[in-house]
């Protein structure tokens, strides 16, 4: 048997940020017709590298080639032009374009040098029919829920992958019926010849899916290698260097183990939003929150804590009556939040990575109380310590810093105002199954410590890891509350699905 | 930390504000020449800094408002306003102080007006300003009936040509804001969270930040300032002209802040180096003044040293002469 | 209807009731001739107000067109009385340097990364700077070509002037939207306004995009400062200043968000228009001192920006600044 | 009778000076007495809005329009579309280029005239003795920079001993006004070398006579002071020894325009078609109190 064709390779690629060496002497190659899973802890150059391929960036040193051919694209533009498709980190549509429009900008089908609008949606409506996508077209893509965004821009790569396409974690975002459907997608590229890259942080994906394997670390080319010839462990000792318990450890966040109830939310709800909720959340107790995407998971978490205003119902804390009707009235009662999207609501770009981490404490303290540089140099270094945050120094942007690291400076900022009450919504969405670990970890610390928790989360396997109890949303409305026994993800998702046997009988 | 103070001295903003003063001298001998004289100093070079201080005022205001990623385009009109309230009731018997104290607060309603409409109504600052830019002129016509109001008031007339210490007034004035409003920014938490509204006011909502009072606040702030440099520009001419005082000063106010570093993206801010961008400014005006030129080709003086200084900050220019490894940037822009 | 029309057609809906109310009492103010004044009054803030749509949605900003008209008027000027050229001729010429400045704006934009206010406001101050350079003094332009095509309308029944210049801005504002809402250009300057990193890796040609939407700021300009050379028969270096707010605050008020990435050309159309009718309705009530023009101009200003936002926050999609970083 | 109750629409520039606004309320003052209705419009300095006003005047149909044009060009195209239907105009205080045909007058200064008077009133002054003149300038290619300038420069041409040293813009303002004339002091040794300061009108005279004083010099004594406006500050300057002569532009320009179009109106006669008005020089010899007061009321 011929070996297949190599499509696309890196030969000795550099690339440095100022000091930072993001990539050291890393070669790659990928052939028709594989899927070729790159992999990596957070921040160990795989999106770099993507970037480097791609025409987003210019390599410092070292060469790509395509079929054999050196080439040197100067933007995405001439990548695009020699076939390879690129669906980028987070997803980099443009929101406020109709969706027929972000499937083909740069590619519309023309006539006397106007665009075939017609000719467009009909298009779109084929291309995203194959995705099982029934939308509007002609609706702005913003207007959408981050799913229906993410398909879109891997319908688009797709669309412009006559070679190659490369997928930057297309999953992170997607419930398993659309990873399915991406995987079926990618199955049928795969068997047209076109080489795929897939870069995911879920290992079930990479061994669901993947033929080969390439995995950075600092930077630095570990190996490639056959999925055939590797366990997970083996990719995991890989990536970070040393051994690590990858199966979630059963839950010994026993019911029973909690405190008294801490915080009554009572009738609490907004119409249009989250239809009224009754919880308690005790000390030392993390309640996760199951649903679908856009069940309102998000919605009631940004209810609790003050972002939007409740229109029904109370909640009380220790027995008194608090009101919530901002997040600085949340964060004086003691909550914390960690929000859903990271880059719109967390970080502060430009900000530095200690200014980061101090800052909801800042804010917790006022306008006239500030803490002096040696403070802020002590809190932003107890919680990089106790988080494992890795950024070469706290005074460089976080904007700068791997999705994972900037996870864990958002985690840091709440722990620095002593909380009694933590929300963290997909707190572990793109991270690394190293800081993944760490993270669930964490979460189980501070129930130990006494915090209240309501945590968010798609991944079932992490929820059932570290809930004592689990809420499930469906339609905006809490439908169950799981206890026990029932804490597993068979019955989780039994209990998101009942909606759609209602449905159907 | 001695490198750090040495490269902060030769930012392109000082080197900038030294090649300006050095083609004044060229063009005028006498321009580094101070003398003092009935108890003031006097000179081209304080001159420059007399003559920039209604804009440096502007631009520290000016600057906390950039740096929440807003931008105040009323700040002339204010002048106007509160030069033509100061002047109206000084002549009209008012005590001095009395004129002085609701000048200013003219000047903070005009900045609650804006700060309101830009943090609760949320609309867009530069059509948000844009309002009292247009109709705020106006109403400093209407408070002094269109005449020019001339008075001889001399607490006011202090305000605007006195001078402390041998140093002119708008100088001093100048200076004491400066220095008070970057201790305020700097020695509490305020210079932070200011920032943080302005890289990301969504985040700093969710971090607990207070950021529509924090925004009202900086435009309130703005509007102080421009209120305090009405009332100079009002003192140094004995009048007001409330057609003409801080007649397009926000440009000049919004570029101090540019030249001295200060994003219009938000973010990061110095309130002392936009100070310094009005001394540029200013320099550039005196210079242009001192030359000779026909006036006809003051404009485009002007915006020929602009477009060298924007050069020299850009990072076009840092790659150029720094030689720094030539990163595309595209994606972190 | 489609929900991004709202916005417009709300816009549409309030100019047609300002036009009423003031229309009720001012009956003459439904006059052809007010109609017609409409158009050729504005014929060069429109044109302006059109490029200017192009740089807003982009997410820009060009505070040089007024002196761009200021320039091209006096070049034109100075090239045909001083140099004998032919208006043509001196269009020609005009509007290349013009579309050459814009050019070099758009560079300096995307290649040294300052922010357009501080490059245009550069530009400002040069394209005014060389054109009293060029000549402080107004020059007339006595041309034969001048003369007839000025005078170029058609008599409307009521005594109304649907003039050529009139007709050249509507021509403008329907090749304008045309392009803006039909063209691959168009959608690439939509996508910059979006989100420009996100236009990037979607291989939008920035740099190229950038520079062709300053070009054609500019050039709108140029051609306006045309159109203002026809309308007054002279060139003048300080004719039209602060257009540059009156075509701003057009775009804004025809519904085009400053932060880029929304609105549309026709807008911008009832936009100009609103700024017409206003000012009209200041010229027909005659009692207005030089301050309260002032003041209801702004007032008016407020109350649109207002009732424009109650619109958008009715039917804009959620969480629309999500993406914006 | 008279004009009563005709409509008159009045097209004025702006407020830009205290003389404009002076004019402005001399002519609504002229109007109520004559019972005539005034539909003013401030043009805020723009060309393209004057031309608005006329058209927006002629739509509805007025009996007689006023303009105070910006610039002297560009008037041809709407003055035409004024006289086809058939409303006469009057131009104010300053002139256009335009086919004499199109407007039935002009009440105007000679602006030329001024510069003049004032050059000649400052080459008596000084005789033989050397004097270095600084100018300070109108709003640079405004109309009545460019012939005050001329008209100056006219007076003191063949006059060796008197040279213009320096002339920058002071855009008719009074703190540009000061601000010039402290760089002028300073570039002219302390002001010990400057004679005489012109300029083009009085607000910026009375900037430049604080500079002077700032600097410790004596205004009208130590550097003479010519301008031309007579604003009431002017003469409150003079009172005080501090300037020295100024040509008087009358805000009245509306008073002899209303007198013309009475006459044609109701007789039929057509005026003259440059009614000049006086270039009066005033200095401190004339009553400069009186004056003060007498022109204070009038809302410069
Ligand atoms: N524009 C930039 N300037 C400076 N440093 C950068 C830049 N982009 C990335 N880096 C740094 O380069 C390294 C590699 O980042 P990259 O985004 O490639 O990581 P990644 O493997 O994709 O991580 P993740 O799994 O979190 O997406 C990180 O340390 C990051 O901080
Ligand atoms: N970006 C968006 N634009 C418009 N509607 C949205 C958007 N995101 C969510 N929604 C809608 O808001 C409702 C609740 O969304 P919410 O974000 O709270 O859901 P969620 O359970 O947190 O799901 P996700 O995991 O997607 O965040 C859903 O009906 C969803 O369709
Ligand atoms: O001062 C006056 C000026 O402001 C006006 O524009 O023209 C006449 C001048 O005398
Ligand atoms: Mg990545
Ligand atoms: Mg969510």
């Amino acid at each position: 048997m011929t070996e297949p064709a190599t499509v696309l390779q890196a030969r000795g690629v550099v690339k440095v940020f100022g000091q930072h060496r993001a990539l050291d002497d890393v070669s790659i190659d990928l052939r028709a017709g594989e899927v070729h899973a790159l992999l990596g802890e957070n921040g160990a150059g795989k999106s770099t590298l993507i970037k480097i391929l791609t025409g987003a960036y210019q390599a410092t040193e070292g060469e790509v080639l395509l079929e054999g051919q050196p080439v040197r694209f100067a933007d995405p533009l001439q990548a695009q032009a020699a076939g390879i498709g690129t669906v980028y980190q987070e997803v980099n549509l443009l929101p406020n374009r109709s969706v027929a429009e972000n499937l083909f900008l740069g590619h519309q089908p023309t006539r006397f040098g106007f665009v075939q609008k017609k000719v467009i949606y009909a298009k779109a409506r084929a291309v995203l029919a194959t995705y099982g996508l029934d939308v509007d077209v002609r609706a702005e893509l913003g207007s959408y829920s981050v799913a229906v965004q993410q398909i879109v821009a891997i319908a688009r790569a797709v669309e412009l992958s006559g070679k190659v396409l490369v997928l930057d974690e297309p999953t992170a975002s997607l419930d398993r019926n659309e990873v399915d459907r991406l995987f079926d997608i990618i199955r049928q590229l795969k068997a047209r010849g076109l080489a795929i890259i897939f870069i995911t942080h879920f290992l079930d994906q990479v061994f669901a899916i993947s033929d080969r394997m390439t995995v950075l670390r600092n930077g630095k080319l570990i190996g490639t290698s056959s999925l055939k010839d590797v366990s997970p462990t083996d990719v995991v000792r890989m990536m970070l260097g040393k051994d690590l318990e990858i199966l979630h450890p059963v839950s010994t966040a026993a019911e029973g183990a909690s405190g008294p109830v801490m915080l009554s939310f009572d009738g609490f709800g907004k119409p249009g939003k989250v239809a009224p909720v009754t919880l308690d959340i005790h000390r030392g107790e993390v309640v996760g929150v199951a649903g679908l995407l856009g069940s309102g998971r998000t919605e009631l978490a940004r209810l609790m804590f003050g972002v939007d205003t409740a229109e029904s119902g109370k909640v009380t804390m220790n027995g008194k009556e608090i009101s919530l009707r901002s997040p600085v009235q949340a964060v004086q009662a003691g909550f914390g939040f960690c929000p859903e999207d990271r880059k719109a609501d967390g970080i502060f770009g430009d900000l530095s990575v200690r200014e980061n981490l101090i800052i909801a404490l800042q804010a917790k303290l006022g306008w006239f109380k500030a803490l002096n540089r040696d403070e802020q140099l002590e809190i932003a270094g107890r919680y990089a310590e106790a988080l494992d945050i890795r950024a070469a120094n706290h005074d460089m942007p976080i904007k700068l810093l791997s999705g994972g690291n900037q996870q864990k400076v958002i985690l840091g900022r709440w722990l620095a105002i002593d909380p009694n009450f933590l929300i963290l919504d997909e707190p572990t969405r793109g991270i690394d199954v190293g800081a993944h670990a760490e993270i669930v970890r964490t979460i189980n610390r501070l129930r130990e410590d006494g915090l209240g928790l309501l945590v968010i989360s798609s991944e079932l396997d992490e929820i059932v890891a570290y809930s004592s109890r689990v809420v499930v949303m469906r339609d905006r409305q809490m439908v169950a509350e799981l206890h026990g026994q029932d804490i597993s993800p068979k019955i989780i998702v039994q209990a998101i699905a009942a909606q759609h046997q209602e449905a159907a009988e | 930390m001695k490198t750090r103070v040495l490269s902060r001295l030769i930012s392109p903003q000082t080197m900038a504000l030294a090649a300006v003063l050095l083609v004044n001298w060229i063009l005028f001998p006498g321009f580094f020449d101070i003398e003092w004289k009935d108890g003031r100093l006097f000179g081209s070079l304080i001159d420059v800094l007399n003559r920039g201080a209604p804009v440096a005022i502007l631009a520290i205001g000016m600057t906390a408002v950039i740096a929440t990623k807003g931008v105040d385009l009323s700040v002339g009109a204010v002048m106007a306003i509160a030069g033509a309230t100061a002047a109206t009731m000084v002549e009209a018997g008012w005590p001095a102080h009395t004129a002085v104290a609701v000048a200013l607060l003219a000047g903070l309603a005009c900045g609650l007006w804006n700060g309101v409409l830009v943090a609760l109504l949320d609309i867009q600052p530069i059509i948000a300003t844009l309002v009292i830019m247009v109709a705020g002129r106006g109403i400093a016509q209407l408070i002094t009936e269109g005449s020019i109001v001339t008075f001889s008031d001399p607490t006011l007339i202090f305000i605007g040509t006195g001078s402390f210490l041998g140093l002119p007034m708008p100088v001093v004035i100048a200076a004491t804001l400066a220095v008070l409003a970057t201790l305020l920014v700097r020695r509490t938490a305020l210079g932070l969270l200011v920032e943080a509204v302005g890289v990301n006011r969504s985040a700093a909502r969710y971090a607990g930040i207070s950021a529509n009072v924090l925004l009202l606040a900086v435009y309130v702030f703005c509007g102080f300032c421009a209120a305090i440099a009405g009332m100079i520009v009002a003192g140094d001419i004995r009048g007001a002209d409330a057609n003409n005082a801080g007649l397009w000063l926000e440009l000049d106010a919004i570029l101090a802040v540019v030249i001295g570093g200060t994003s219009l993206l938000g973010g990061r801010f110095s309130i002392l180096m936009s100070v310094l961008g009005a001394v540029i400014i200013q320099a550039m005006n005196t210079g242009i003044l001192v030359s000779g030129f026909p006036p006809e080709f003051n404009l485009v003086v002007k915006s020929g040293v602009i477009i060298l200084i924007l050069v020299l900050q850009s990072p076009l220019s840092a790659t150029l002469f720094l030689r720094a490894p030539k990163a595309k940037t595209g994606a972190s822009k | 209807m489609n929900r991004s029309l709202r916005p417009l057609a709300a816009t549409a809906i309030i100019f047609l009731l300002c036009y009423l109310a003031a229309v009720i009492q001012f009956p003459s103010m439904l006059s052809t001739r007010v109609l017609g004044n409409f158009l050729t009054d504005n014929a060069f803030l429109g044109i302006t107000a059109v490029g200017m749509t192009f740089v807003i949605l982009s997410g820009g900003i060009d505070l040089s067109v007024g002196a761009v008209i200021g320039f091209t008027g006096v070049l034109i000027a100075v090239l045909i009385s001083h140099f004998g050229m032919h208006p043509l001729a001196a269009f020609a010429v005009t509007l290349t340097i013009a579309a050459l400045f814009g050019a070099a704006m758009g560079a300096a934009i995307h290649y040294m990364q300052v922010p357009s206010f501080i490059v245009t406001l550069a530009g400002m101050f040069l394209a005014r700077g060389a054109a009293s350079v060029i000549s402080p003094d107004s020059i007339p332009i006595n041309h034969d070509f001048y003369t007839s095509v000025s005078q170029a309308y058609l008599l409307m029944p009521g005594g109304g002037r649907l003039s050529l210049i009139g007709g050249i801005m509507v021509l403008v504002f329907v090749v304008g939207a045309l392009v803006a809402h039909r063209t691959r250009f168009g959608s690439y300057v939509y996508a910059l306004g979006g989100n420009t990193t996100s236009a990037a890796l979607m291989g939008v040609p920035v740099a190229r995009t950038t520079i062709l939407i300053y070009t054609l700021s500019s050039f709108l300009a140029g051609l306006s400062g045309v159109i203002f050379s026809l309308y007054t028969s002279a060139g003048y270096s300080l004719a039209a200043v602060g257009v540059e707010l009156d075509a701003i605050g057009a775009v804004v008020i025809g519904g085009t968000l400053l932060t880029g990435g929304y609105g549309f050309v026709a807008g911008t159309f009832i936009g100009v228009m609103l700024m017409g009718l206003v000012q009209t309705y200041i010229i027909f009530d005659g009692t207005l001192s030089s301050w309260w023009t002032k003041i209801v101009i702004g007032v008016l200003l407020f109350m649109f920006i207002l009732l424009q936002r109650i619109v958008f926050a009715a039917s804009a999609p959620r969480k629309k600044a999500f993406w914006k970083v | 009778d008279g004009l009563q109750g005709k409509v008159v629409g009045f097209s004025q520039i702006g407020s830009e000076s205290g003389w404009r606004a002076a004019e402005t309320s001399v002519t609504k003052l002229q109007a109520e007495e004559r019972g005539i209705d005034l539909k003013f419009a401030d043009a805020q300095q723009k060309q393209e809005n004057q031309i608005k006003a006329i058209r927006g005047f002629i739509a509805q149909g007025v009996d007689a329009i006023l303009v105070a044009p910006v610039v002297a060009t560009g008037w041809d195209a709407v003055l035409q579309e004024a006289k086809d239907a058939n409303i006469p105009v009057i131009l104010l205080d300053r002139g256009v280029d335009a086919s004499e045909d199109l407007y039935l007058t002009s009440v105007a200064s000679d602006q030329v005239k001024e510069g003049r008077v004032a050059g000649e009133w400052l080459v008596n002054t000084v005789g033989d003795k050397d004097c270095k003149i600084v100018e300070l300038q109108g709003t640079v290619g405004s109309t009545p920079a460019i012939n005050r300038k001329q008209g100056f420069e006219e007076a003191i041409a063949g006059k060796a001993n008197l040279t213009i040293a320096r002339s920058q813009t002071g855009d008719f303002t009074r703190s540009k006004g000061k601000e010039v004339m402290e760089g002028f002091i300073k570039a002219e040794n302390g002001g010990k070398d400057i004679c005489a300061v012109y300029a083009h009108n009085d607000d910026m005279a009375v900037g430049a006579i604080q500079a002077i004083k700032d600097a410790g010099l004596k205004p009208g004594t130590d550097i003479l002071v010519v301008s031309i406006d007579a604003v009431p500050d002017i003469f409150a300057a003079m009172v005080a020894g501090e300037a020295n002569a100024t040509v008087e532009l009358t805000p009245n320009m509306a008073g002899p325009a209303f007198d013309a179009l009475d006459a044609y109106l109701n007789g039929g006669t057509v005026p003259e078609k440059f009614i000049i008005t006086e270039s009066k020089l005033y200095t401190p010899a004339d009553n400069p109190q009186g004056e003060y007061d007498t022109r204070k009321g009038l809302g410069y």
